[in-house]
């Protein structure tokens, strides 16, 4: 503001009229766009690393620089994490873990969001007594070390009899998912004002009937931040996928990590980046593009006052 | 016959108890108004009666029959909010047809019903509209609308017309007349809105802190308030209060505090008013009259002018009497000058008086 | 007229308290009953599988006496502290400047964020990477002629905490920045322009004025931080594998390694409980007051 | 007559270059009985599958068959009645007359009945050395430890690493065990870890042992790695002077084409004390349901012990064969040396059948302490004898 | 002296334009009401002034000083919100220091300033307070506190009782408008509520889009609105059009729409009514008289009682005249039932008359 006080200062010459001036390159724009970048940059690093060592060679990995860019671009290590890599005796790299990840997340994802948003939706506007109790005891459970939890899991899942079944770990991914997911929905909920709901019962509509027809197709936003997170979440999986089910349907993170640490002489760290890009890009790309969605919806669910 | 009757209702949010033994007769076709101060349970008592409030103790009658128990949608009643209340994602057509559907009325009745709310309502064009796309003011119409296609006998508003501006306001407040002249139902309609509530209502019910201060009609409770609350509430700008004690003289009794002295002959009342008697003494703004001249003694006296406050047709002129502060209300014709010394004649016919200790009119 | 009578309790809302049963049935069964039954066989000496051998507090006896117990206790904290600090500070700077009505917001934004998409796994192997002193950053900045240069976190006991602590960061503040973002858009342009016609510095309006009215944000935030905290263990994993030495371990992986690897649960259902209990000290007053009491409105 | 085609899942954790090409050989040979092995391989060690093996067990899912380090690792497995009992099949087969030394067999024997079948016989007491890095360095190939650590400056002042140690817990822990058999003997050995005498542990005996472990860890300070075919690679190609490792080692050797003797150099016993451990590892058979699954799990345990399986299988994973009756002249070097310590009967059990796994873990926990930092060797041999002192 | 001079100012956000070469100047010591619709531009002129928007073209003045490019602290302003903006944290004594702190003024000084604002407002037994301790009016006093301590020349308020409820709003207005007989400062106020524009305002400039439609005394703008947009917005309950022509016989004017005729004799205007002009001819509510007797000949016509609406003190009747709907505000004491036939009588010299292309007055 120094600027501006020398420009109305005492020598009328210029009479100030309109817009105050600015300057591009003014020391606040310098500092708030400087501090954005290196940031930015800090951020970018690991991404950009990761995609040019995927794209050498692995002499040129050898030889040394990870800043560098590649000499010679070569799809060979995005090919072998794909389809070739070895872990054991299989040789078929990540692609068979794509779709057992697929398989694994697009259940869980949904069955999740279905039990904690009409969970969230029954205790936001159906309170009744010692819900919340029950609640209190969820959200505690967000904060238990899943490590704590696997063996009871374990004794749980054999007692019901499905350990080890895509719908055991269906099962996990929906039991793990609840305390933050129906946290999530049931600030949504409650948010949406009483007199909706109130009209709605007015009209004879049941606990069902508001559910579908009255709350759902408001809650756009909320679903989009739960799919966003259940979906990366799930996907990025690693210990209940490994734990709670066999090989031939684990997901896509087991197999990375068997992939990245399966050493055959030396690391392959082309492949090893190569692959480690392609378990990411799911998430990835569930992000680039609804990313403003995102931030809507967790100011819709989570940050209420 | 009554419509709706409430007897005995007591409801507790946990420890706060906010209705307290309440009875309430509404009579078939009686647009009954409930108005008071915010929290006082107005809502509580409207969400009671439809049911969407598990009450605490007493039972409510509806047509004769006891739906204490039943499902709002059960009660035969519909029911308007103050924010609308209408489902985003659906047509103005789904809004009204909801409910409907809900029930199983049969395709042409509701096409029927549709039509004729429309109709009434006067909101054919927008039917096919999202409530987004709506200006308030038919958006209040669509949620009356929702309560009209269910056909039912008693209306609940809780006040519709808080979130609309003030034009707006008084335009749906006659359509709002019109419409109970039109359909002849039972109303109940919570507002704290003092206007709504005079020109609307065939009775009102003053409530404050969940028990009813008054019931009777507009210009009863606008002239022979019950007690001081409602002498304070209603009327804006509010009542003028003056406190002091009655001397008699010669059986004519007269009011006095400090230096002022009003002849209190003419004043209607059952009980005797006893010299000495600490009372409060209220008038309304319109019923005090300025003048240059003084007016006949014992019901006149000096003031002087503190503010003008025009207010288009009339002003508002603030006096300084006695240390007092009074409000009158006058003809905007004439402007008054802070400082000017002008007199006030009070007509004791339209006074109110209320005892200092139960705050009860005498 | 008649007196009807007052419907049963318990079958009011019905339906409400049918699609509630998922969330009774896990609380009650998955998180209420597998503490509880850690708890419980953290007093026996169960090996590979559990066993009601009654031992006492043996095996908290032990735990305690564990350097690397010890280690990885005091790792939770030091990390914890640096990340709460860190992820708050960073994440609030990174909300404010881009509150700041900038262009390309939605770029920086989607870049702040993007490493959230990431698992901890994919996390730790590429920091792994980036900080190993043969190819990493060290290698380079020496190739560049600083030969002398020293960074070489994963392998430095000492301050191997911050190889983890700046790979976390780089995952986690993009969440933090967003709940950030969110508050500060939550906030009543008035007071803004209130603090302005005052005349009080934009830092002081931040710290004085916008900070603490971000209360509710904050502790939103503090809770999904604080959980992050406690159940830190892939990263670890993935990056250091909890060494050198013990140097990096966490609490986390104590329980893992001593229920699976040592094959004696006892000992992993007694660092469970150690655990669980500073979950609650901290969790249980939270959550009380949030949920608990606070049922009007 | 021949079986019906049943597929038999086989989880293990050998994943590494050498170790693949070998269990390939397994699977080769189940699948030419007409049934199906369905590899289940788990990356990352022992440490790592363990765990995710036994909850697939407990948890009422498990798999045909599954490899583990015959010793303790199974044992509640098999008392909790989760594992098959292959005595009818031992009997049978004559396993206790073919499989040697004996003491295999009893790791798998648990009240008279047999549960498991050793594959192969695995020692750690090994020191792979690289000729190319000393004579880089200019210095002869040290014939034993103690030469090694003298030759360790020319090859520090050559640039490189003296002794390649990964820095994973069970790689230091075995380092020490190793360094305990070589340079305390097997007495000492015994009495530490067979006996768990803690008087002996905080003796003078096992101080020698420790200054040896801190010239290890001095040696290996620049190593920087983690897995141990990672370090073998450094011996490979002469960037490291030497490793303490299996024999599995020699695995990684072979397949980069490498000849004992000219390329690499092995000292059993590491040069001092010849006398090898027969760890190993076992497969195990969890109970099935399923009829066919059983029969096929019968077809497997015979097929893993036969003689040609055994051949082919070790050749491959660097390891000596259970059976005494195998030609095995394919052998190289290393393998032949090895064998010859077998036969003259220098053996003794390893630490996977002496202590438990929580005591190893916890032999881990230090030792991985004592590696990366600067413990003095006189704080770690008294918490060494601690834990001694409570091992069971 | 001018205290507060806007020159040819504009304002655009993006590509739409808000304000349009506005120009405004206000007295030393005026009380100035910004009054208009929703949307119309009046927070954002405010914003102005304040210089918390910058300003697409223009100057503006403060004290003769050419403020345009100047910060906000520096432009010699107190502003006080809608939803007062108070620090929610700090107490009431820190929500008025702060300000002060951060400008360095002398302890003894800002305890002096605290003293008397809190005098003046009688918030002193609020003062360590926290604003969420606070009633709705009691927070606004502290809101105008703030900006009291600045000691500043010009005020700018922001719709400051637009949160409260009706009674506190009349309180407070009254308490807004002693203040500047008190002060004698400059106060610009926006509001959209007309009561609060005419009770307080010297002069009020009524906006719309962008615009200043009209810039005079209250009773000016309510008894002579320059255009129909005036007229309508002003007035509660609303002025009453109708659309007609001017038929001129012998010089007198008259107004005829339909079978009505009204006498325009005695209405005042500067332009000479031709025949055949269309017009619309507006009559306050309270400029009607109900009769049950027909008035003198061309000011006077028959009608048909619709609705009645008691509002305490007086009436709102609506009748059909001619089949459109009129409004006429009448004394309480009188009820009309629906259907009565009475006479209307009318005084052309209350009326206004508009051009039906321009809309302007005539
Ligand atoms: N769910 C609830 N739990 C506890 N107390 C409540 C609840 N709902 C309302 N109350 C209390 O009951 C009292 C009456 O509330 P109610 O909503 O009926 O007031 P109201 O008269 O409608 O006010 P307003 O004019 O502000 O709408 C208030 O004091 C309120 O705080
Ligand atoms: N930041 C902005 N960007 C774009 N348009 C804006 C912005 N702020 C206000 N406007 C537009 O400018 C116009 C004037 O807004 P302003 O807030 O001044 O209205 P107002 O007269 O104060 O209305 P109200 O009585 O509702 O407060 C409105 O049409 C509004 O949509
Ligand atoms: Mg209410
Ligand atoms: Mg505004």
């Amino acid at each position: 503001m120094a600027d501006v006080a020398e420009i109305s200062g005492p020598q009328t010459a210029i009479e100030p009229r309109g817009a105050r001036p600015r300057h591009a390159f003014s020391r606040r724009n310098i500092f708030i766009y400087g501090t954005l970048i290196l940031v930015a940059v800090y951020y970018l690093i690991p991404l950009y690393v990761m995609v040019v060592t995927s794209l050498k060679g692995m002499p040129e990995v050898r030889l040394g620089n990870i800043f560098s860019p590649p000499m010679e671009i070569t799809f060979e290590p995005w090919v072998k994490a794909w389809s070739s890599a070895c872990t054991g005796l299989n040789c078929d790299g990540l692609s068979r873990g794509f779709w057992n990840s697929v398989r694994i997340t697009v259940p869980s994802v949904i069955l999740s969001i279905a039990i904690a948003s009409v969970n969230g939706y029954a205790l936001a506007n159906w309170r009744f007594k010692g819900a919340d109790i029950f609640f209190t005891v969820l959200i505690v459970g967000a904060f238990i070390p899943y490590q704590v939890m696997i063996y009871p899991i374990v004794i749980l899942l054999r007692e019901i009899g499905i350990y080890g079944s895509l719908s055991g770990l269906v099962l996990v991914h929906a039991i793990f998912g609840m305390p933050i997911m129906t946290l999530l929905f049931r600030n949504y909920f409650a948010a949406v004002p009483e007199e909706l709901f109130k009209a709605a019962r007015v009209d004879g509509a049941g606990f069902w009937a508001i559910y579908l027809k009255i709350m759902l197709p408001m809650s756009l936003p909320i679903f989009v931040v739960a799919i966003i997170l259940q979906t990366t979440g799930i996907w990025n999986d690693f210990l209940f996928g490994v734990v709670y089910t066999r090989p031939d349907t684990y997901p896509m993170t087991v197999q990375l990590n068997n992939i990245v640490n399966s050493v055959q002489g030396v690391k392959e760290y082309n492949v090893n980046m190569a692959a480690t890009i392609l378990t990411g890009l799911v998430p990835l790309i569930v992000y680039f593009v609804s990313g403003r969605l995102f931030v809507r919806g967790i100011a819709a669910g989570a940050v209420k006052g | 016959m009554t419509s709706v009757s409430i007897k005995d209702l007591s409801l507790e949010f946990g420890a706060v108890s906010v209705l307290k033994d309440l009875n309430l007769d509404v009579g078939d076709g009686e647009f009954l108004v409930l108005l008071g101060p915010s929290g006082c349970g107005k809502s509580t008592l409207l969400n009671c009666i439809a049911g969407l409030l598990d009450i605490t103790d007493g039972q409510i009658f509806i047509k004769g029959k006891n739906v204490t128990w039943e499902e709002p949608k059960d009660r035969g009643i519909g029911m308007v909010f103050q924010s609308y209340a209408l489902y985003p994602q659906m047509s103005v057509r789904g809004n009204l047809t909801f409910g409907l559907k809900n029930a199983g009325v049969p395709r042409d009745e509701i096409a029927r019903r549709i039509e004729r709310a429309a109709n009434i309502l006067q909101i054919e064009p927008l039917l096919d509209r999202r409530p987004g796309q709506l200006s308030g003011g038919q958006r209040q119409r669509v949620a009356i609308g929702r309560a009209l296609v269910r056909d039912v006998d008693v209306f609940l508003f809780d006040e519709p017309l808080s979130n609309l501006d003030a034009k707006l306001r008084s335009e749906l407040r006659v359509e709002i007349k019109r419409l109970h002249q039109q359909l002849a139902n039972t109303m109940i309609y919570v507002t704290h809105d003092q206007i709504e509530a005079l020109t609307l209502a065939d009775r009102i019910a003053v409530m404050k802190g969940g028990l009813i201060q008054q019931l009777d009609e507009p210009l009863t409770i606008y002239n022979r308030p019950r007690n001081l609350f409602v002498a304070s509430f209603i009327g804006s700008p509010a009542m003028n209060f003056i406190k002091g004690e009655i001397t008699g003289t010669n059986g004519s009794p007269v009011f006095r505090a400090g230096d002022l002295t009003i002849s209190l002959a003419g004043y209607e009342t059952q009980q005797s008013l006893a010299p000495g008697h600490c009372v409060i003494l209220g008038f309304r703004p319109e019923h005090i009259t300025i003048s240059d001249v003084p007016g006949p003694a014992g019901r006149s006296c000096e003031a002087v002018v503190d503010l003008d406050e025009p207010m288009g047709a009339d002003s508002l002129v603030w006096l300084k009497v006695a240390g007092k502060a009074i409000s009158v209300r006058v003809d905007s014709g004439r402007r008054y000058q802070p400082g000017e010394k002008v007199f006030l004649i009070f007509n004791p016919a339209m006074a109110s008086l209320f005892d200092v200790a139960t705050e009860n009119r005498i | 007229m008649p007196q009807q009578k007052r419907p049963i309790r318990l079958l009011r809302n019905l339906n409400a308290k049918i699609a509630a049963v998922p969330m009774m049935l896990t609380a009650t069964f998955v998180f209420a009953g597998g503490s509880l039954w850690t708890v419980l066989y953290s007093f026996t000496s169960s090996k590979l599988l559990p066993r009601f051998s009654f031992v006492g507090a043996e095996q908290y006896e032990r735990l305690w006496a564990a350097p690397r117990w010890n280690v990885a206790v005091e790792n939770l904290f030091i990390y914890g502290a640096l990340s709460l600090i860190f992820q708050f500070v960073i994440g609030f700077l990174l909300a404010a400047l881009l509150d700041q009505k900038i262009r390309f917001e939605d770029t920086f934004r989607t870049i702040f964020l993007y490493p959230f998409a990431l698992s901890f796994v994919v996390t730790g192997l590429v920091w792994q990477w980036i900080l190993n002193p043969d190819f990493g950053v060290q290698s380079v900045v020496r190739s560049l002629g600083w030969t002398n240069f020293e960074f070489n976190p994963l392998y430095d006991a000492d301050i191997v905490i911050f190889g983890i602590l700046i790979a976390a960061l780089w995952q986690g503040t993009g969440l933090i920045m967003c709940l950030m973002l969110a508050g500060l858009r939550g906030i009543d342009e008035d007071i803004w322009k209130a603090s302005r016609v005052d005349g009080i510095p934009t830092w002081k309006t931040y710290l004085f004025i916008v900070i603490p009215m971000m209360r509710p944000v904050f502790i939103t935030t503090l809770v999904i931080i604080a959980s992050g905290i406690v159940r830190v263990y892939d990263l670890v994993v993935a990056q250091t594998g909890g060494g050198p030495g013990i140097a990096s371990e966490v609490p986390a992986k104590y329980v893992y390694d001593y229920m699976f690897h040592a094959q004696n649960l006892g000992q992993g259902f007694a660092a469970s409980t150690m655990m669980l209990l500073s979950v609650a000290v901290v969790v249980v007053p939270w959550a009380y007051l949030e949920f608990g009491r606070r049922r009007h409105g | 007559g021949p079986a019906p085609a049943t597929e038999l899942e086989v989880t293990h954790w050998w994943t590494s270059g050498g170790e693949a090409a070998a269990v390939a050989e397994f699977a080769k040979a189940f699948d030419a009985t007409g049934n199906h092995w369905v590899d289940g391989a788990i990356a990352g060690s022992g440490s790592t599958a363990r765990p995710i093996m036994i909850s697939r067990i407990t948890g009422g899912d498990p798999m045909g068959a599954t490899q583990f380090n015959h010793g303790r690792q199974a044992e509640e497995l098999v008392q909790a009645g989760l594992m098959r009992d292959l005595t009818d099949l031992a009997t049978k087969e004559k396993w206790t007359e073919v499989i040697r030394p004996k003491s295999l067999l009893d790791s798998c024997t648990l009240d008279g009945k047999i549960y498991c079948v050793p594959v192969n016989i695995h020692s750690w007491q090994w020191l792979w050395l690289s000729n190319k890095a000393f004579e880089t360095a200019g210095v002869p190939i040290p014939k034993n430890w103690d030469e090694f650590v003298a030759a360790a400056p020319a090859l520090e002042k050559a640039g490189i690493v003296p002794f390649a140690q990964g820095g994973q817990a069970w790689q230091v822990n075995n380092t020490f065990a190793v360094l305990m058999l070589a340079i305390g003997g097997k007495d000492l050995f015994q009495k530490v870890y067979g006996d768990k005498d803690d008087t002996v542990a905080a003796g003078p005996e096992v101080a020698k042992v420790f200054k040896a472990a801190d010239d290890a860890r001095r040696l290996s300070k620049s190593a920087n790695v983690q897995e141990w075919n990672q370090a073998t690679a450094m011996v490979i190609n002469g960037k490291a002077g030497g490793q303490i490792m299996g024999d599995w080692a020699q695995g990684e050797f072979q397949l980069a084409g490498k000849v004992a003797g000219t390329d690499y150099t092995c000292l059993p016993g590491l040069g001092i004390n010849p006398t090898l451990a027969t760890g190993g590892d076992a497969f195990y058979f969890p109970l099935q349901k399923d009829e066919a699954k059983a029969k096929a799990q019968e077809v497997l345990a015979s097929t893993l012990l036969d003689p040609k399986t055994q051949v082919a299988f070790n050749l491959k994973k660097g390891s000596v064969p259970v059976r005494g009756d195998v030609d095995l002249n394919a052998a190289n070097d290393c393998m032949k040396k090895g064998i010859d310590i077998l036969g003259k009967g220098d053996i003794v059990s390893w630490t996977d059948q002496l202590v438990s796994q929580d005591t190893q873990k916890q032999f881990e926990d230090l030792f991985s302490e004592f590696f990366a930092t600067a413990m003095t060797t006189e704080d770690a041999q008294e918490r060494f004898a601690k834990i001694v002192a409570t091992a069971d």
